[in-house]
């Protein structure tokens, strides 16, 4: 699989149909453009003005000519309108075994959510498998993107949309928001992480098959090892990652690391304690003690975290702070 | 209707009778509508067909139609309206048509979906 | 909002106010000419005016057709009577502007200011009974959809806030649901007695009207004189209709829900009969919240709650009607401008294209609200 | 008719200076001025001031664009022009961020080119000045009215940039519910405001134009002797009456539900987002035919003067344009493939989609016809007029793309649209408006700018044009969303061609603006008919008298371009044989 110059990788059961189409569509306007420009460009200079030199009669109209040059283009709409009708009819009709997955839109993140009750930041789908969304919105219209599925839909807050496909290849690829939704509309990226099926790939670090991701997704406190690697896995899974490191350095949010026991500034001048106390309540209402230096609200995750997931967490902030 | 051409040729005056016929006819039907509004007109045949609901719409929207009808026929003349300005005015009906007949198609097309999500928060909401 | 009317308004006199001779401008070549274009120019403005209202009816054709239980549930709330007699006064409204518009054309003055007079008057009357039941609504709480009012509290007066117009009462009488009628009557007595005290400015107008000897100011008083006393009147009368029907107050609007065996003694009535629970009252705050999470399943429960979104129909309601009166009164600033060059003998047998113009406006105005009528006031009653 | 006397009768009127620019002078001359040349200039110098600012506007966009992340300090920059007035900085109390900043200028450059600067454009300042000259009248219908449509315009300006003053706004132009309504914290009941007046100012312009075609016309002047830039802007009268009164009670319904919290758009309240967005394409679909439509009857106008032939196919360009105005209102379901709209009615749109796409093809054709054995004259509005057909052409074509469901659905909300819609509004409308704006600037002025100049300017904005927008076909298709402050890496070059494009193309424009304004200082008389043109506009004199023509003119085929022959003592064409005519 290849991007190509119009297209990014192809990895849906759309995706043949969509370019395919885009193909056909760019071949009949090359060909119309190119003889109108060619044409344009003839008369252009055939007929140059010269001085003196009158232009030759010619008919005003020509009915014959004007109904071909009418119904001609409209036999080609009503082909490419077909095309991509029926391609339309498969995007819409998912199969009644289709995998589902819930998807709650919110200013400005996504969140997955697994039959398992596992929750998830990015999209992980099984290979080969027709997956199904049930996206609802919690504040204003966002749209659910995956260029390499071709595949969009508007979440409307109020009701359930709802989208399907089916990867060919695993691999990550990038999902955006594509309905404006407000300031950080241009961050609320992530990615669909399509996983094999194969049981004998269980590797944790190189793309594990799906059932395992999902075992551990759902249960990411295991009883055989110390707490803040759990706390480390579910900081990976719910992908706080993506904002907080673990080494110390600021990205759009402070680190995990040498935070824990200090004294903080805040955006209101105050000054906190990094305490147990303080990291839960940042979990479950971000918007209440923003750390000075730091603009960008987080999403709040409370209803989408157990307590003892937090816990963990917590023992990672303390597991941090002795390395 | 002896008057009904002054020597300007773009007066069309309305006769008082007219007027007035056409002002008894509003109120009377303004009565009637107002009369039937919650009476059962279901004829006996149809009952269990339709409901009470959809004949009520169908007898008061009818009236109101009849009595504006009258209002742009005789109060608006329009009977003695130029073609064209007629044209435009029943044209412009063929538009709001047009915007109420594709939106009520398609929130049609799609209630039953914010139907089942509204059920939904409500089972959620009585199961806290 | 007000950009409505100067639209309006520059239609009407955009090509017609001249001063001088009221005869073609410069760029016609014969009245003729003028009268049609002012005609074509009107009916596309009307057409206008038809898909402007147009987005309210298709507003409410998507909801009565996705929440049908809403506008059966809540249009009882509406006052037939009351919508019927405005209906009868526009459309009477509409007789006289039709008669002044013969009047124009055959050059009767005395008949036109008579006419247009009346209609005038008539406007009037219908924004006075208009006046009586948004008053009434906002004490029952029959609010739009964001107004801060529970679902279930609508048409239950305990918690009124709204409308307080110069009620001398302690806030606290606002619980005891059996001081209902009287409230609204203060209310309505205290928008009557401005409406008196208002009366000074027409006053005013027709007093330096006589000082400077100038017709106009005086029939501009005049028409104002009109208009408010109009209004006054139909607050009067709906009031006696409403006590009419309510046999001298303290039951709730039994004449309107009788006919229906559902709600035959609607929630509305709960005001005076009910003995509610005081502890289930929301607080402003908490009822917002609630409303659309939890009003519904006691819409399965209890016959006599309201539907879920039953506010919605409320919010359809005030804006229409409000839209509608707004180009009411629209009107009858182009009726009074009429008036004034009525008054002035500026028309003519070949020179009545302003009155025929304002005509055909007036005439939509009614033509929209023969329409609204029964949408909103019989279907579900 | 005293045709006979008409070229020296023109001569003599030029001579005695007395045209419509100096039969008064002053402030209120202009300011009451019921005139529709004067009108129409205005309106220009209103539309083209909202199109250097909307373009600014876009320039720093597309600076911004240079790097993935952040490249310039938008916030800073906002905080140091917001301190440069002193009274609004009180109000914009929050600090906002970069973010904020690029929200707020994409919206304000679409809001203020869309409402501001295309829709006005050529309707209200060349239409104005035009469209009853062509006609042979002496004004517009309503001429108080006209200037009421002018003032309500400007009053439309003002509550637009009270918005941007104050709050800003952030909402896209299309004030999508429920971020409008619910989130957004800028002053959205301004802008709203702003726009509902500047509808009504639309609506105005409209309804004057078809009383003034159906009434106005002069003896001769029957429906199919009409120019056919009359008819489309006939065309686009009619979308402007029926269409815009639908925006006109959406913006208010839009303002009562942020105000007041009315609940028919906001699902929390029990109302339906999706509905809005019906209520806002039944007009702003349409919208893009009062766009384009105009701009397309220049190019009928221009195609035929400078090919020195009759257009070709008369009657099909002028139905079409009749068509593409009604069958403009069947399609406004396409913005709302991907919306929640359901699959029957996004069907239904997609297959009357496509019946646009046929009228707009048949006028490229018969613009093409028009050449054919022509004598071609590459004078700079014809420049502007083949660049036209060259992006237009692509623009069209992409539309297909875009009409076609299983495309739609993976281009939806990307820059593809993006570049679908500026080769539509601004290849076409833009560059046609500044097209007709150098064929009749000597009818306005009187003078004759430079012709070199003209030409070259062309050539930029048309090379320019293309370095910006196709790069943002390929970044569309490889899944570039729009409306993002920060892209992927992956997406650089293409923003990085783009912005080059876009600079190219702001200074090809304010070359072509140079080149005009530097003519009235030069001050090169015009001759009454430099173009060889046909329609009536080019029998009066240049600039026009006040009651725009002295004698009645003759009313002919407006392309019999026969009918004119180039007379070198005037250094003008004149009416040949004009004794044969007077039929």
């Amino acid at each position: 699989m290849q991007d190509s110059f119009f297209f990014p990788v192809p990895n849906s059961t759309f995706a043949p149909t969509v370019d395919g189409l885009f193909y056909l569509i760019l071949g009949i306007s090359a060909f119309f453009f190119i003889a109108i420009m060619g044409l344009m460009v003839f008369f252009m200079i055939k007929y140059r003005r010269i001085d003196g030199v009158e232009p030759e009669s010619s008919p005003g109209h020509n009915t014959a000519l004007e109904l071909t040059w009418s119904i001609i283009p409209v036999l080609i709409v009503i082909g490419i309108f077909g095309w991509g009708f029926t391609g339309y009819v498969d995007m819409r009709s998912p199969p009644d075994d289709a995998y589902e997955i819930n998807v709650t839109a919110s200013t400005w993140a996504w969140d997955f959510r697994y039959s398992t009750g596992a929750p998830s930041k990015e999209l992980h789908i099984p290979v080969n498998t027709p997956v199904k969304l049930i996206m609802q919105s919690q504040d204003v219209l966002h749209s659910l993107f995956v260029p390499a599925f071709r595949v969009k839909q508007d979440v409307v807050p109020g009701r359930y949309s709802g989208l399907w496909f089916q990867a060919k290849e695993p691999g990550s690829f990038d999902l955006f928001c594509a309905e404006y939704c407000g300031k950080q509309h241009s961050d609320m990226i992530t990615k669909v992480i399509v996983h094999n099926t194969d049981p004998a790939n269980t590797n944790l670090n190189d793309n594990p098959n799906f059932e395992t991701w999902l075992a551990d997704a759902s249960d990411p406190i295991k009883d055989n090892e110390p707490l803040y690697e759990s706390g480390k896995r579910i900081t990976e899974i719910l992908a706080c990652t993506q904002c907080h490191t673990a080494d110390g350095s600021k990205k759009v949010g402070p680190s995990f690391k040498g935070t824990f026991g200090t004294q903080q500034k805040l955006s209101n001048g105050k000054m906190i304690t990094v305490d147990e106390n303080y990291i839960r309540q940042s979990i479950l209402d971000p918007t209440s003690q923003i750390r000075d230096g730091f603009k960008t609200p987080m999403p709040s995750f409370k209803g989408r975290i157990k307590d003892e997931w937090i816990d963990a967490v917590i023992a990672y902030f303390k597991h941090l702070k002795k390395e | 209707m002896s008057d009904n051409h002054d020597e300007h040729g773009f007066a069309h005056v309305m006769s008082p009778q007219i007027l007035l016929s056409v002002f008894g006819a509003l109120i009377v039907l303004t009565i009637l509508t107002v009369f039937l509004a919650g009476k059962d007109l279901v004829p006996r045949e149809l009952d269990g067909h339709v409901s009470q609901k959809q004949v009520e719409i169908v007898v008061s929207l009818t009236i109101a139609t009849i009595k504006g009808s009258l209002v742009v026929l005789f109060f608006m003349h329009m009977i003695n309206e130029k073609p064209l300005n007629i044209l435009l005015f029943v044209f412009s009906l063929f538009f709001v048509a047009l915007f109420l007949g594709f939106a009520l198609t398609d929130t049609g097309q799609y209630d039953s979906r914010i139907q089942s999500y509204e059920l939904d928060i409500i089972e959620q909401s009585a199961t806290p | 909002m007000a950009s409505a009317v100067e639209p309006h308004e520059k239609q009407d006199c955009g090509h017609d106010d001249w001063h001088h001779e009221p005869f073609s401008a410069h760029h016609f070549d014969n009245a003729e000419q003028q009268f049609d274009a002012g005609k074509l120019g009107i009916w596309l403005f009307l057409i206008t005016e038809v898909l402007f209202f147009s987005g309210l009816f298709c507003v409410y054709a998507v909801y009565r057709v996705s929440h049908p239980e809403v506008f059966e549930y809540a249009s009882q709330y509406l006052n037939k009577y009351l919508g019927g007699l405005n209906t009868l006064v526009l459309i009477f409204s509409s007789l006289t502007m039709a008669w002044a518009v013969r009047c124009a054309q055959l050059g009767q003055r005395k008949g036109l200011i008579t006419m247009l007079s009346i209609t005038l008057f008539c406007a009037a009357l219908f924004l006075g009974v208009k006046t009586f039941e948004y008053t009434e609504k906002a004490h029952k709480r029959l609010l739009w959809a964001g107004a801060s009012v529970d679902a279930k509290d609508i048409g239950k007066a305990e918690n009124s806030q709204v409308f307080r117009l110069g009620d001398p009462n302690d806030p606290k009488n606002f619980k005891d649901p059996n001081k209902f009628e009287e409230r609204m009557m203060k209310s309505l007595v205290t928008i009557q007695n401005y409406g008196i005290l208002s009366l000074l400015i027409p006053a005013v107008l027709i007093g330096i009207g006589y000082q400077r000897n100038s017709r106009p100011w005086r029939t501009t008083g005049y028409a104002g004189l009109i208009s408010i006393f109009a209004i006054l009147i139909g607050i009067f009368i709906s009031i006696e209709l409403h006590n009419m029907q309510h046999g001298g107050g303290g039951h709730g609007e039994q004449a309107s829900a009788e006919h229906d065996g559902e709600h035959a003694s609607g929630s509305h009535e709960g005001s005076d009969h009910d003995s509610h629970d005081e502890g289930k009252a929301h607080s402003e705050g908490e009822a917002h919240a609630a409303s659309d999470t939890d009003s519904a399943d006691h819409g399965h429960a209890d016959e006599n709650a309201a539907p879920r979104n039953a506010n919605i129909f409320f919010s359809i309601y005030y804006f229409m009607t409000g839209l509608h009166g707004f180009h009411i009164i629209a009107g009858m600033v182009a009726i009074t401008w009429l008036l004034v060059r009525a008054v002035e003998s500026h028309f003519r047998p070949d020179y009545f294209g302003p009155v025929d113009y304002v005509g055909l406006y007036w005439h939509i105005v009614d033509l929209i609200w023969i329409f609204l009528f029964p949408l909103l006031y019989l279907i579900g009653s | 008719m005293a045709t006979t006397a008409m070229p020296a009768q023109q001569e003599s009127d030029s001579n005695s200076q007395s045209n419509y620019l100096t039969c008064s002078k002053g402030f209120k001359s202009w300011a009451f001025t019921l005139d529709h040349k004067r009108i129409g200039i205005m309106y220009l110098v209103a539309t083209m001031s909202s199109m250097f600012l909307g373009g600014a506007l876009a320039l720093i966009l597309r600076a911004e664009h240079w790097t993935p992340g952040a490249t310039l300090p938008l916030a800073k920059i906002q905080q140091a022009l917001a301190s440069l007035i002193p009274s609004f900085t009180a109000v914009t109390t929050e600090a906002l961020t970069d973010h904020d900043v690029y929200n707020q200028l994409f919206t304000l450059h679409g809001a203020i080119m869309v409402f501001l600067f295309i829709i006005p454009s050529i309707p209200a300042a060349l239409g104005n000045f035009v469209l009853p000259i062509m006609l042979g009248a002496k004004d517009v219908a309503f001429p108080r009215m006209n200037l009421g449509s002018f003032y309500l315009w400007i009053i439309g300006f003002l509550f637009l940039i009270t918005a941007i003053l104050t709050t800003g706004l952030d909402t896209g132009w299309t004030f999508y519910t429920p971020y409008s309504t619910n989130t957004t914290q800028t002053s959205v009941i301004a802008a709203t405001m702003g726009a509902f007046i500047l509808g009504f100012s639309s609506i105005f312009t409209g309804l004057n134009f078809i009383v003034t075609i159906h009434t106005m016309r002069p003896p001769g002047m029957t429906w199919f002797r009409m120019p056919l830039f009359l008819w489309s802007l006939y065309a686009t009268a009619i979308i402007q009456v029926l269409a815009t009164p639908v925006l006109g009670i959406t913006l208010l319904l839009l303002a009562a539900e942020r105000a007041f919290g009315l609940g028919i758009f906001d699902p929390k309240l029990g109302g339906d987002p999706v509905l809005f967005q019906h209520f806002f394409w039944f007009y702003s679909h349409p919208a893009v035919y009062i766009m384009i439509l105009p701009a397309m009857g220049i190019i009928s106008e221009l195609m035929s003067t400078f090919s020195r032939k009759p257009i070709f196919g008369y009657r099909f360009i002028a139905f079409s344009s009749m068509a593409i105005a009604l069958l403009g209102f069947l399609v406004w379901g396409h913005h709302m493939f991907t919306s929640g709209q359901s699959e029957l009615v996004t069907i239904i749109f997609s297959a009357l989609t496509f019946s646009v796409s046929i009228p707009s093809a048949i006028k490229v054709f018969n613009w093409l016809a028009t050449m054919y054995k022509g004598s071609i004259s590459l004078a700079t509005p014809m420049c502007y007029a083949l660049s036209f057909m060259f992006l237009f052409t692509i623009g069209g074509l992409t539309g297909l793309f875009l009409g076609a469901l299983a495309t739609d659905i993976h281009l939806h909300d990307t820059y593809f649209i993006v570049a679908h819609f500026h080769y539509v509004m601004m290849g076409g409308t833009l560059v046609a408006f500044i097209g007709g704006l150098f064929y009749w600037w000597p009818k306005m002025t009187g003078y004759m700018y430079n012709e070199f100049w003209g030409q070259i300017s062309a050539l930029i904005v048309f090379v320019a044009f293309n370095l910006t927008f196709f790069p943002q076909f390929v970044m569309g298709s490889r899944g570039m969303p729009r409306r993002y402050y920060n892209y992927l890496p992956e997406f650089q070059t293409y923003h990085v061609l783009s912005t080059i494009g876009a600079f190219m193309l702001g200074f090809g424009l304010a070359l072509a603006a140079g080149v005009l304004i530097t003519s009235l200082f030069t001050k090169r008389k015009a001759p009454a008919n430099p173009w060889g043109s046909a329609t009536l506009e080019w029998q009066c004199s240049s600039p026009p008298p006040l009651a725009n023509f002295n004698e009645t003119p003759t009313v002919g085929d407006p392309y019999d371009m026969q009918s004119v022959v180039w007379d070198p003592e005037t250094e003008s064409f004149v009416n040949r044989k004009p004794e044969q005519q007077d039929e």
